[in-house]
């Protein structure tokens, strides 16, 4: 018989989390709605809207033409005049043609009115690689958007946070680039409650205790990071893993707090070493814990280079491998 | 046949260059009348002091608009109170009518953010420099608008250059898909900075690209704000009542000339012949509202030589106004970046402060 | 009158449904004739094997053509040797024709870098899976040979869904504003994944989007190769040797239908029904072909069986050949950035290697 | 009379070092083109292309519709052809509707051709604050581009420097992004030879040599930072100024040999901080260089907001005294 418990939450993948966080907050804001390429007869390509259409109908379920930039340029317009449009771009290497809007516009639209009118809107895209998808597929170029100021830059790494923050990014008053880890999209359950919660934005989370290194990492990363955490302990090498969740903005405290524990760290992303967010956040620990480092903070991220065919594709995202070689690196600096 | 449906080749015209009535004159109140030619004459005293501050350096970068005050008067005079505005920088005169004041356009341009603050009762949109951008806004808010039952139209500038961006491209193409109440306008001033409309684009008329959208399209002299006003209330009309089998965009191409320079920072002389100029300065739209409001008995010398004395003191007051306001404070530069200042932008505000105490002001500007 | 001429909604057609004669055939020689039907056999057979070494996991997603066979082919043929293509991502049948072999094509979906290395003697262009980013680069490619003195046809190929993106605007309004000798050929196939045609615009047809651009626009049955053949020779002429006061480039809308999924990742019935697919799979191209063929006493039963049998092994081989690639080495992935490696990527490249090296290839695998 | 001396150079400013470069390499070059909004006629905006329709005529001088994408767009598509175009974005803060054709095309046509297609192309725009121009205008987003592997970021400081390396900019057989600090383009006028010569891309230059701190910067910050330098000198704070030249890829030899002398650091420019060049550089000299290091990388930039009107730009844009307190903050670490 079920308990309380379990009629209260449910076990859901990541892309059922980002759904349930949809329907959760569209049965309670009749503003929110949901648009973009195939999100809504077809349920989205990844079925993160799935039934969305049935439910709330095509008003708020909406296909467009094939067209980023109107995609977004339209949310934008829907956004400052009350409604809160969650766009979906397919797979974030197809949000260029959107670009203009989202840094001109979307990131501005306060700043420029002086507040007179806002873009709390949400831009949903999966990101990264791994899944053998065609070119252009496995974009993880979050960086980009974590140098606009004015947009706040989400991802998630487990269902429970999909929903939280999902929610919170639809009510929060300004635009939000919600990057969804597509590699894990279906690779793990989690408990996820029914009703509507919230996950701060600005919050990393630590995922694992240790003293020995801080580990900063996020989205699809989170896995072959604790995988290699765990390896290591075998070692009794103590690892601490910080799951960002938010790049931007990054949570200073918790990165600077861990770091100071430690005193030894290492960042790891799929996206591209130079300029990813690695670079800025050993940035961040030389400026505010200088004097508690013991060694260079290891960058393991992806290559300076375009991301291959899938053929390649396990040898450019950072394995457990890649992240055990690298920690130790800095352990034995 | 409604006047939208006309051959796209057809340019709608209600006055000639000599403002005689060569067409069918639209219902218009005498106050109405009156008052898009003081709106007219306004926008272009404003803008000839306007190029002049600048000049004196008293104020940045100005986009003129003289030669272009029949497009736009004429046009937002078709809008309705609740009617909204999308603009692109050009549209002070249109902007004025709708409610934003002279003295926050010239704030604008003298690089105050106050000047980006458009007043809560005003429905107009940012001024948006980007070419193009403005028009799936419009297009966006114009469709969030039908879907809360409203019957607003939305009304959309941008001039010929910006029918080359995509944005035009998708803008209008939504528009036309989600049938938006939206009005897209045009202004075809026949240059885009020094680029000739025939170098923009090899379609014979701005006009016939309606046809990519399923929408009508239609010309109209944009140098005879009746024509303007008549062609442009039927657009706001048909955005809220379509017929049956209508869709409620519209692409109007006024078609007109800037006489002045781009911007302030623009010689014209470098690209076009002075005769081009002065065939275009014979469609002049203010004389040739002015013949007509006089030939029926509206205007007199006396009606004109007051409004002349009103608008120059309604520009010499916001040009005081204006001038008599204080460069902002370096917060207004962190001020509303998101809803909620974060840490790390406080600590960068805080920061400059902390060393503007130290060093004083001058250290941080240049003269 | 020119076939381009006709009024965009008239369809051009050759063959019917049944390959019964209803349009003027063009003439082409039997050798051709049968070359068409045998490259249109051998795109639908190799797409039937492509779609199932997907469903057994001996390759990634792959979006299959079949019922496009007879635009692509059709269209292809019109070239000459020295024309250029630039394709999307589905016109393996086209490409094959211009040089691109099937197990170059098997490689590129099976995810190898080898995959995109377009043989030297093919004008082909890499496959574009960013919508519609190709067309300003056939413009860009075509305008460059004009400049040259060249007379050369450039023939881009995108779906109806392309026709939303920007790009298709300002591709082709930089054709018509630079005359580039290139044809747009559009597959319109109904569906953009799971968003039909009449969501994507609400113009009638996609042939009279070329209105915006001054240039010609034509829809023809996408499913007839024939008359795909027909109007298609027609624009490549036209972009080499223009009429007086005609611009070269041309819109060809193909009207078809994919009969599959959109690729192997995608579930068609979930948005469209059964009836609407076969009342499409009526229009199949090859049985139409082959009936005229037929009819012509061109083919028949014993030729049919060779060519089947020549089909056959042709995919079966290059599937054998594709499948003996191995996984290309790690370094492939930094060969190719720029001409020569900067230091930070050599550093990068030979940092993994050490590490391949100390944990071993598997160490970097995932199963 | 005119000595053998001053006949061979030229007393330019930038900007006219900008048109010298391309009319030498148009000269010497018939596949060079350059095309853009108002380059022809009007010899654009900025005069950067001012003669060169009249020299080169309407074929290699291009206006073209207003339009940055399809102004990329069929640049690449001529450029895989074989020509070498020069499209000018008309200011930095309207490259973004090209942002698709930039990252996902000119960036990776050799690595998605494997070597048979290649992208031989110079996208230059003026870049920068400072000139009391209107919203949009005082763009500074080097780093999204330094983010993209497959392309090569330059940003000069002299007419020497412009011309040298926007000769070896368009002799490059990648895309170059050339970025002119508007702020100088007229600000003060330097030598520069008639004939052609090349300045290498990814070669940094060091314009003051200092032993007590490293300061690298770029473009229209090399100014106040000389300045600041000049400055302290008199309190007897010896400072070392690097001036960048190309941001992508870094010259990482000269900035890590430099740190290693001095072991301080600080980096200016005038883009945000977050995400922007100052993190990637501080991650790269703790990478390399930890153990010379005495002070945290004082990071001299742009604040995370939009770029102000303009009459707040002057406090937006790092200044010599913003710069001498960064330095001095960094000395008394
Ligand atoms: C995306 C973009 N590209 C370039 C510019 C620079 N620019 C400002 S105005 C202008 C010409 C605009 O011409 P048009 O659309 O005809 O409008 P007009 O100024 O004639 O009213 C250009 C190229 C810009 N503001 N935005
Ligand atoms: C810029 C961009 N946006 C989205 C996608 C994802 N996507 C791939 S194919 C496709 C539909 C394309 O439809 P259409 O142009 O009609 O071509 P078809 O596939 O039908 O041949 C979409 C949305 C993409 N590849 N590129
Ligand atoms: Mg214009
Ligand atoms: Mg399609």
């Amino acid at each position: 018989m079920a308990t309380q418990q379990e009629t209260e939450t449910q076990n859901l993948t990541l892309v059922q989390a980002v759904r349930d966080g949809l329907y959760t907050e569209m049965q309670r804001d009749d503003d929110v709605l949901v648009m973009g390429e195939d999100v809504g007869k077809n349920g989205g390509v990844f079925r993160a809207t799935e039934g969305l259409y049935d439910e709330f109908g095509g008003d708020r379920v909406v296909d467009t033409p094939l067209a980023e930039s109107g995609i977004v340029g339209t949310a934008i317009g829907m956004a400052a005049y009350g409604l809160k449009p969650v766009p979906e771009i397919q797979f974030q290497g197809f949000i260029y043609p959107a670009f203009d809007q989202i840094v001109s516009h979307a990131a501005r639209l306060r700043t420029r009115s002086r507040g007179r009118y806002t873009c709390p809107m949400v831009i949903r895209a999966p990101y990264g690689g791994g899944i053998r998808a065609p070119e252009h597929h496995s974009e993880s170029k979050e960086a980009f958007f974590a140098h606009e100021a004015g947009l706040k830059v989400v991802i998630p790494s487990t269902p429970y946070d999909t929903k939280g923050l999902l929610i919170s990014a639809i009510r929060d008053p300004d635009p939000v680039m919600f990057f969804e880890p597509k590699l894990i999209y279906r690779a793990f359950r989690g408990e996820v409650p029914e009703d509507d919660y919230t996950v701060p934005i600005g919050e990393a989370a630590v995922r694992r205790e240790g003293t020995d290194i801080s580990v900063f990492t996020y989205g699809a990363m989170t896995r072959p990071t604790m995988d290699a955490a765990e390896h290591l302990a075998e070692d009794g090498v103590d690892v601490e893993v910080v799951d960002l969740r938010t790049v931007s903005p990054l949570d200073r405290d918790t990165i600077v707090e861990s770091f100071k524990k430690t005193g030894r760290a290492a960042v790891v992303h799929e996206a591209p070493k130079s300029g990813g967010l690695a670079g800025e956040i050993t940035a961040i620990i030389q400026e505010e814990a200088l004097l508690y480092q013991e060694a260079p903070v290891e960058r393991i991220t992806g290559f300076d280079t375009p991301f291959p065919l899938y053929a390649l594709e396990d040898y450019y995202l950072p394995s457990a491998a890649r992240v055990e070689a690298g920690i130790r690196d800095a352990m034995e600096f | 046949m409604s006047t939208l449906q006309h051959d796209p080749d057809d340019r709608v015209q209600v006055l000639d260059e000599d403002g005689e009535v060569v067409g069918d004159v639209p219902d218009l109140s005498e106050d109405d009348l009156v008052g898009m030619y003081r709106h007219m004459r306004l926008a272009r005293h404003f803008d000839q002091r306007a190029v002049s501050l600048q000049r004196q350096g008293r104020m940045g970068t100005y986009p003129p608009l003289s030669g272009q005050e029949g497009a736009q008067i004429g046009s937002v005079y078709a809008l309705e109170e609740d009617d909204w505005m999308f603009p692109s920088y050009r549209e002070h005169g249109g902007a004025l009518v709708r409610g934003v004041g002279l003295k926050q356009t010239l704030l604008y341009w003298m690089g105050h953010e106050e000047g980006n603050k458009i007043p809560a009762e005003a429905n107009v949109f940012p001024v948006a420099v980007p070419i193009a951008t403005q028009i799936p806004h419009a297009t966006g808010a114009a469709w969030a608008s039908r879907l809360q039952g409203e019957a607003k139209a939305f009304i959309c500038y941008f001039g010929d250059g910006a029918t080359s961006e995509g944005d035009f491209h998708e803008g209008l193409n939504f528009a036309g898909v989600f049938d938006a109440p939206a009005v897209f306008f045009c202004n075809n001033n026949q240059w885009a900075i020094s680029v000739p409309r025939e170098r923009q684009t090899a379609s014979e008329t701005i006009a016939q690209k309606a046809g990519a959208y399923g929408i009508e399209g239609v010309q109209v002299d944009g140098m005879d704000p009746l024509a303007v006003y008549k062609v442009t209330k039927q657009a706001v009309e048909k955005a809220k009542n379509p017929g049956e089998d209508e869709l409620r965009p519209t692409l109007i191409e006024a078609v007109q000339y800037r006489f002045g320079a781009h911007t302030t920072a623009d010689d014209p002389t470098v690209y076009r012949d002075d005769d081009e100029v002065e065939r275009w300065k014979a469609k002049d739209p203010i004389p040739r509202l002015e013949a007509y409001l006089r030939g029926e008995g509206i205007l007199d010398d006396e009606r004109v030589d007051e409004i002349t004395e009103e608008v120059e003191g309604a520009v010499a007051d916001a040009i005081k106004e204006a001038e008599a306001v204080t460069r902002p404070e370096p917060e207004e530069i962190f001020a509303h970046v998101f809803a909620d200042m974060p840490e790390h932008v406080r600590e960068q505000r805080d920061a400059f402060e902390a060393l503007r105490e130290k060093y004083g002001d001058e250290a941080f500007l240049r003269e």
